[in-house]
């Protein structure tokens, strides 16, 4: 474990920054946000970011490809290219989990191309939580918020930051940072760690249980009547969805330049009524079904596709940010039975 | 003379009944104004959709100017009340977002003002030529 | 996919002097969907023409591109060229290269770049272009004149002349209108009676002619050429077919206290009434108000002197529905209120007259049986003053007075001050006025001869008060050229009060979604060009409904109506323009924002029946366009918010194709 | 802290159940927290005692819900308003979104509500939010009770609320208020008063968060239709995304010009945004300029208004006097 | 840069708030006006002459202190064009231009005779208390 002190923390982003692309999370007045160090930005103590880390290798928009369409005759341009070194400093412990659930999916037979040049690139530097709110739940899907792990591991203390490779990526990049920081010992964050520890056994959600769920419990939550109470109040927008760190949906939609096409993706939600139009119409009829897809995707057909892992990690943002205050802890506890 | 000169693009939205008569009269008369003008013609200026002029901007034009029957005079009566009323609120607020608001304009033009056809357009490619090019209402996409 | 033929045109050397045509022809070549392109000398010769169909049927074009001249000189001439080709006649677009392009640029690779723009445009908007029906709508051949007056009359009767049916509805109980109440008619004074009584019976005699009278419409529903009307027949307790008009009922019943209102008060009829003796129809009327019998019961004088057996008490309102093709606002003038104008001191004498009550003073059959009185003590008036613009050009508050002119008070005045004076020649005479206004044929000349041969005193000014004391009215006036106040001790004082449409006139527009102008004269559909119509289709104006205006002025307008009513009747069918509104119903919200900016009332509202996704009913509202009443401005598709409203030939992505093939 | 107490809602609701004038009744549901309330829909007296709310977080305007529940059957539903509810609930009947029939409105006088994200900014790891003495108490995890005054946790749309008063009621609990003397344009005045440059900075900044959830429509009390514009594929604008920043001005005014007139400022498009832009600047704008350019007009005041979107006089304004005018103003 | 008459002509129209140009000289104010007699220049003519910006020539006249401020011609005119404020307007351009009031409030009673009417004392009262 190396060790810097939090006043020559500028020092260690400018490092980074000098070799290669480094995101922090910075304070907004919109709240916090991950965005480019420029030499005098200050990393934000906040909890967490407004959006979550995800738009790192799974952006909103790409674009795929281009035609060009000259008279009669269409020329097909690629776009994807060999993306260049970035470091993401300071991610939570459940967003690090969330590229686990996406890399199951994107990293899975047919790779993505684009997730994974991306993924390839990255490096992540995870901060370890000290004061996880009233929203937060991770524990629920087995997550430790004092190990969130990444290529590097770090601890903010009161004075210094601590840093821990956890990977070989992450090894290379520590060593290279070796003039700036100082050994340190592992049990230097011990005691913040168990601190942290008993904060979490006290939070509201701290007994939220996922185990009714899982793998293999469609036929039992399927024709639950509960989805249509819940649903009730659903507004049928893609809030949730788009500060989800796991949601992974995509549309492929086509845009005409006047010059060129240009087929892009971008983010879908499985709230919104056009979600997987086919010819004949939406499958899911109503917000009833369009509701139910998001909350069994994530408790239900995740895990059963995904030996048993849980596609929510817990970071409460749907909680925060949903319109009107509907969300997966509310659907968890009306139908697997919590409290 | 200047070297690269810009040379912006224009859309004219022309009621069928006044103006676009009147741009006929231009041509009847022999009245130059710039080429970078190019005339869509719709039924009445209250056919135009603030939705055309911004997409236009996006598209890639420099300026949207449109043309109708003087109030009062609307071969549908009162479609250039309408017009006045949306397009007042539109430009407004156009403005409010930093908008150049020299990039658009309302102009009525009757079938018999030819000369004030081709004084308008003069005039509004001049004004946008002093703006330059649109930055802030374009689509990234669509530059070449 | 559509195949698109494109047709470039020289025009001889007018287009092809600034613009490379053969280069245009080729440029369009490439464009997505064209699959033959040209260019010929004169695209709308005979020859050109011939291109154009062998192409398509060589071809098999969907669409049809000409760039040439504008489309205001030959778009007609290229769909017809189409149509003959059994090619639908909307599949055809035109590019304006000359007159937008050749004659207004001055150098070949400019001309020739614009012209390629423009060209592609209208490739793209072809391209999604739909074959378009004209909808067809047939003619109810006959039509409704609402009101009664001499605009109505004459309009009834030159639409029954052509021979088509005409029904009158008149809220009095006769026709004849306001001219029934005039004594002579200016420039020539005719007698009023006397040029109007024989129109009322010949209405009354034309056998294509119905007279609805003491009648109203109370719904309208359809739309050209297809209205629905419903007309209350009010009970006048006395049966129409019955009853001679002999008058015995008249003279016979015991209720004499009643003001009669042909004479605007100034004397006293009876509860059973013929307004005027030679009312059409000429049956009595019971005034519900005023009789004994329909009030407590008791009396049934008029029964039993009614020797037809006419007299019905137990008489009760009807309705009538028919089905019209046309209708006619008729609806007619009334003096303003006086009551409002304290400094003329109408309220508190007798002796101040509005000019129409001054018609009945000087008039034969009026309350002094032609003989010039003064209302309050019978007099002979030796002094008079009449005083102009009362209430008209008043800007200053909007409760009181009219800010138009009201056009005809000029030449009544000037009439009165000279009949006045032939049959009184000892009465003095002072007419206040602001300006004369005389525009007219034969007008002036009348005013000259007031002035000149009858010595009417005319004196630019306006009067400041008028005060009854003792048997005069003390007038205060201002004499502007003399620089000098005025005061008159006068006998009798004549307001020429302005005039305004019947309170009639707004309700009814409603019911016909017609539209008025502030001061609820119904609007024209074109102020210069269709000044008889309506914009809502189906719908016409004669007489002062539309603007104040004179006898004459009335009598023509009523005629043109006429002309336009016959013209539409003669047909079977109506063919509509097709670029009409059209929404869809699937995205239709039913808010009625549509139909609160259709200047033609052509949007409807209809409850519907729709299946959900869920496999579930739900009743929408949606709007319906009445595609024979549309006239395809457009404006609707722009209040609709969701899109659903469209305009087909001018459809949101067809100009949106145009703005981006410009943008290109 | 609200005038009217939660059991007086709840009676009132339960009276009206048991009585059979409604069967079903739109509230405000508790949630984990004290602040993350959702509305619901309650059917019986149980329901509405164990989890019916009445608190300074009962925002959410209901509207969506009224045109969702009337069309859903015959029977009427009732529905609590607070007054600038009642203005939304107007605007939907001149747009006959809804029968008015069906539902029964109870007015609830409302004493401004608060914003839970301006609570987060001073407190982390709440626990609770109670009032003691006209002041908010925050309970945390961390740093036991925060005390905040409630002027600055306030959300913005009730900081700078313009009417008290019902616009619509089949009966009122409670006193009704009156129409206020709202400061709600002076924030579009500062930025009229901006030179164009530091305007397009600000809404640059502002509009390129957008993250096209959607929520600001979804929410929306005006925005009804059947099918959005921005969801049609055919409509030529449809953009599930932004890609653009252009796309992010085109969706914003298009929006905002699409409820011109029809907007009642109700400030659910802020409140709900989960990027904090704040939307209700540019309905605003579009208000002060109607009000400035054709009088004043407040939509949903009066059930079958005429928006001036849709009217017109001879007199009005020309558009370049339009911009003219903004520039005066500043 | 406006000449004097202009400026004059100016600050009457603004003083006032009154707009000649609504004039259709009708007379009506000359008509009703019961001071009519005493004054050189009567209603309709302060309003043309303020329109062409004769303004030295009313301030010099006595019709501005025989104005009665009735009102009658504000309330009669079907314009609405106010002549009584342009009066009004003159008059105060006339005591200004003075630099001082000639008689304070103070001053009236012992001016008062029998014979004058309230009216003329109410409008003294109105001239004077500005």
């Amino acid at each position: 474990m190396r060790k810097i002190s939090l006043d020559k923390l500028d020092q260690l982003f400018a490092e980074i920054s000098s070799k290669s692309a480094l995101y922090i999370p910075v304070d907004t007045a919109a709240g916090a946000k991950f965005e480019k160090y420029d030499g005098t930005k200050k990393m934000s103590d906040a909890l967490n970011t407004v959006r979550s880390a995800k738009d790192f290798f799974f952006p909103q928009t790409e674009n795929l490809v281009d035609f060009k369409v000259e008279g009669k005759t269409i020329e097909i341009k690629e776009t994807v290219k060999e993306d260049e070194d970035f470091v993401v400093f300071g991610v939570r412990a459940c967003d690090v989990k969330s590229f686990e659930i996406l890399d199951r999916v994107f990293l899975a037979d047919p790779v993505d191309n684009f997730y994974k040049n991306r993924r390839d690139h990255g490096i992540i530097v995870s901060m370890a939580c000290t004061r996880p709110a009233e929203t937060c739940f991770c524990q629920t899907f087995g997550i430790d918020a004092t190990a969130p792990a990444g290529d590097i591991e770090c601890h903010k203390t009161t004075d210094a930051v601590y840093l821990e490779a956890k990977t070989d990526k992450g090894a290379k990049l520590l060593k290279s940072l070796n003039a700036l920081t100082e050994d340190a010992d592992a049990s230097a964050v011990e005691a913040q760690k168990a601190q942290t520890k008993e904060v979490f056994k006290k939070l509201p959600l701290a007994g939220l249980d996922a185990s009714a769920f899982g793998d293999g419990k469609t036929n039992e939550f399927f024709n639950a009547p509960e989805w249509k109470t819940l649903s009730e109040s659903c507004l049928g927008c893609g809030t949730c969805t788009f500060v989800c760190p796991t949601c992974q949906c995509y549309d492929i939609k086509d845009f005409n330049t006047g010059h060129e096409v240009k087929r892009f993706r971008c983010w879908d939600s499985c709230m919104y009524s056009d979600f997987t139009r086919m010819a004949h119409g939406n499958p899911r009829l109503t917000q009833v079904e369009r509701f139910r897809q998001r909350f069994m995707h994530k408790l239900v057909y995740y895990p059963t596709n995904n030996e048993g892992i849980f596609g929510c990690v817990g970071c409460g943002r749907c909680m925060a940010k949903c319109p009107i205050n509907m969300n997966i802890v509310k659907v968890m506890k009306k139908l697997g039975g919590n409290k | 003379m200047q070297v690269n000169e810009f040379k912006p693009l224009i859309v004219a939205f022309c009621c069928n009944w006044c103006s676009y008569a009147g741009a006929d009269l231009a041509g009847n008369n022999r009245l130059n104004y710039p080429a970078e003008v190019k005339i869509v013609r719709v039924p009445c200026s209250c056919r135009v959709n603030p939705m055309f002029i911004l997409r236009a901007f996006q598209k890639g034009a420099d300026g949207v100017i449109l043309c109708g029957c003087h109030p009062g005079d609307c071969h549908y009566t009162s479609g250039n009340y309408y017009t006045r009323r949306r397009m007042a609120l539109l430009f407004s607020m156009l403005d409010y977002l930093g908008i150049e608001k020299e990039r658009t304009r309302v102009e009525w033009v009757s079938a018999a003002e030819g000369a004030k056809f081709a004084a308008t357009m003069n005039d509004f490619v001049e004004k946008v030529i002093s703006l330059g090019e649109n930055k802030r209402l374009e689509d990234l996409r669509c530059k070449k | 996919m559509q195949r698109i033929g494109v047709f470039v045109c020289h025009c001889g050397t007018n287009i092809a002097a600034t613009v490379d045509v053969k280069a245009v022809a080729e440029a369009l070549k490439s464009e997505p969907g064209v699959v033959f392109s040209t260019d010929y000398q004169y695209m709308c010769s005979q020859a050109g023409q011939d291109i154009i169909k062998n192409a398509i049927a060589e071809h098999k074009l969907t669409g049809i591109v000409v760039c040439s001249c504008s489309p205001r000189m030959h778009e007609n001439t290229f769909r017809k060229t189409a149509a003959a080709a059994g090619l639908n006649s909307y599949m055809v677009e035109i590019a304006n290269i000359r007159e937008q392009c050749s004659w207004v640029h001055k150098d070949m690779p400019t001309g020739t770049e614009k012209a390629i723009i423009l060209g592609k445009a209208a490739v793209a908007k072809v391209s999604l272009n739909a074959p378009l029906t004209p909808g067809e709508s047939p003619v109810t051949k006959r039509a409704l004149v609402i009101g009664g007056g001499i605009a109505g009359i004459q309009t009834a009767l030159d639409i029954a002349d052509a021979g088509f049916p005409v029904d009158i509805v008149e809220t009095k109980p006769t026709i004849g209108g306001k001219m029934a109440q005039l004594d002579k008619t200016f420039p020539t004074l005719d007698c009023a009676a006397c040029i109007l009584t024989p129109k009322m019976v010949e209405v009354a005699q034309n056998e294509n002619i119905r007279i609805f009278s003491y009648s109203e419409v109370t719904d309208i529903k359809g739309f050209v050429g297809n209205f629905d009307v419903t007309i209350k027949r009010r009970a006048r307790y006395v049966k129409e077919d019955l009853c001679t008009g002999c008058g015995a009922c008249t003279e016979k019943c015991p209720q004499k206290k009643v003001p009669n209102e042909f004479n605007l008060g100034m004397d006293n009829r009876r509860a059973i009434y013929i307004p005027f003796a030679q009312a059409v129809p000429k049956v009595a009327t019971i005034d519900p108000n005023y009789c004994t019998m329909l009030k407590t019961g008791k009396c049934g004088v008029c029964s039993k002197v009614c020797t037809a057996g006419a007299i019905d008490y137990q008489a009760k309102d009807e309705f009538v529905e028919e089905k019209y093709g046309a209708i006619v606002a008729a609806t007619g003038f009334n003096p303003i209120s006086m009551d409002k104008f304290d400094e003329f001191a109408y309220s508190q004498s007798p002796d101040v007259v509005t000019s129409l009550e001054f018609e009945r003073l000087m008039n034969a059959a009026g309350p002094t049986a032609g003989t010039l009185l003064r209302p309050s003590d019978h007099e002979h008036p030796h002094t008079i003053v009449f005083v102009q613009c009362v209430g008209s050009r008043c800007s200053s508050c909007a409760e009181k007075g009219k800010e138009y002119c009201s056009k005809i008070c000029c030449m009544y005045t000037a009439k009165h001050a000279m009949l006045t004076r032939d049959k009184y020649p000892d009465t003095d005479v002072y007419v206040f006025y602001i300006d004369v206004r005389t525009p007219g044929k034969a007008f002036d000349e009348f005013y000259r001869r007031a002035v000149e041969d009858y010595g009417v005193h005319y004196i630019k000014g306006m009067v400041g008060k008028v005060v009854p004391e003792g048997k005069k009215l003390k007038v205060q006036a201002s004499d502007l050229l003399a620089n000098k106040q005025l005061h008159i001790d006068a006998d009798l004082v004549v307001l020429a009060a302005a005039i305004e449409p019947d309170k009639s006139a707004r309700p009814l527009a409603t019911m016909l979604t017609a539209s008025m102008d502030t001061n609820d004269f119904f609007t024209e559909a074109h102020p210069k060009l269709r000044p008889v119509e309506s914009p809502t289709a189906g719908v016409f104006l004669s007489g002062t409904c539309q603007g104040p205006k004179d006898i004459p002025e009335t009598v023509s307008q009523a005629g043109a109506a006429a002309s336009k009513v016959i013209g539409l009747l003669s047909k079977d069918k109506l063919t509509g323009n097709p670029c009409v509104a059209h929404s869809d119903e699937n995205m239709c919200n039913g808010c009625s924002t549509c139909a609160n900016v259709c200047p033609y009332g052509a949007i409807t509202y209809q409850d519907k029946e729709f299946r959900m996704p869920d496999r579930t009913t739900k009743m929408r509202r949606i709007a319906v366009v009445n595609e024979a009443v549309c006239q395809g401005c457009g404006c609707c598709t722009v209040a609709c918010m969701s899109g659903a409203m469209d305009l087909k030939g001018f459809m949101n992505k067809q100009i949106m194709a145009e703005v981006d093939a410009i943008c290109k | 802290m609200q005038e009217i107490k939660r059991e007086d809602l709840i009676a009132k609701a339960a009276q009206l159940l048991a009585d059979g004038t409604v069967d079903r009744v739109i509230g405000w549901k508790k949630g984990e927290f004290d602040y993350d309330v959702t509305p619901a829909v309650f059917t019986t007296k149980e329901e509405l005692e164990n989890e019916f709310v009445w608190n300074d977080f009962c925002g959410a305007n209901f509207s969506k819900y009224i045109k969702k529940e009337a069309e859903k059957s015959e029977s009427k539903v009732m529905a609590f308003l607070k007054p600038c509810d009642t203005y939304s609930f107007n605007q939907l009947l001149t747009e006959y979104k809804f029968d008015r029939e069906k539902v029964y409105v109870v007015g609830v006088p409302c004493n401004g509500m608060l914003d839970d994200s301006k609570i987060k900014e001073s407190a982390s790891g709440i626990s609770s939010v109670t009032e003691e003495n006209g002041k908010v108490v925050v309970d945390t995890l961390y740093d036991g009770k925060i005390t905040l005054e409630r002027a600055d946790v306030l959300a913005e749309r009730c900081a700078n609320c313009k009417s008290k008063k019902h616009a619509a009621y089949d009966e009122l609990l409670g006193t009704e208020g009156e129409v206020l003397d709202s400061k709600r344009f002076d924030e579009v005045e500062k930025l009229e008063k901006m030179t164009p440059d530091e305007r397009f900075a600000f809404w640059q900044n502002e509009l390129s968060r957008c993250i096209r959830c959607n929520a600001c429509r979804n929410i929306c009390p005006a925005c009804t239709c059947e099918k959005c514009v921005f969801d049609n594929p055919a409509s030529g604008v449809e953009n599930k995304a932004i890609s653009d920043s252009f796309e992010e001005k085109m969706f914003h005014i298009i929006r905002a010009f699409h409820v011109v007139g029809r907007c009642t400022d109700c400030g659910e498009c802020s409140r709900v945004c989960p990027q904090n832009i704040p939307l209700h600047l540019l309905n605003r704008k579009f208000i002060k300029d109607i009000n400035g350019f054709y009088g004043e007009y407040q939509a949903g005041a009066e059930v079958g208004s005429r928006a001036p979107i849709v009217d017109y006089t001879k007199e009005d304004l020309e558009p370049s006097e339009a911009v003219e005018r903004g520039e005066e103003n500043a | 840069m406006l000449n004097k008459t202009e400026r004059q002509k100016e600050q009457i129209l603004r003083s006032s708030g009154v707009n000649p140009l609504k004039c259709m000289r009708c007379g009506k104010c000359s008509g009703t006006c019961p001071s009519y007699d005493e004054m050189e220049y009567h209603p309709h003519q302060f309003v043309y002459m303020v329109e062409t910006g004769d303004i030295e020539t009313l301030m010099k006249s006595d019709s501005i202190y025989k104005c009665l401020s009735c009102f009658a011609c504000v309330d009669r005119c079907p314009r609405g064009v106010e002549p009584a404020k342009l009066v009004e307007a003159v008059r105060l351009m006339a005591i200004r231009q003075k630099d001082a009031n000639h008689l304070t409030p103070n001053d009236i009673p012992a001016l008062l005779d029998d014979e004058t009417p309230q009216q003329l004392l109410m409008s003294a009262m109105r001239k004077y208390s500005k």
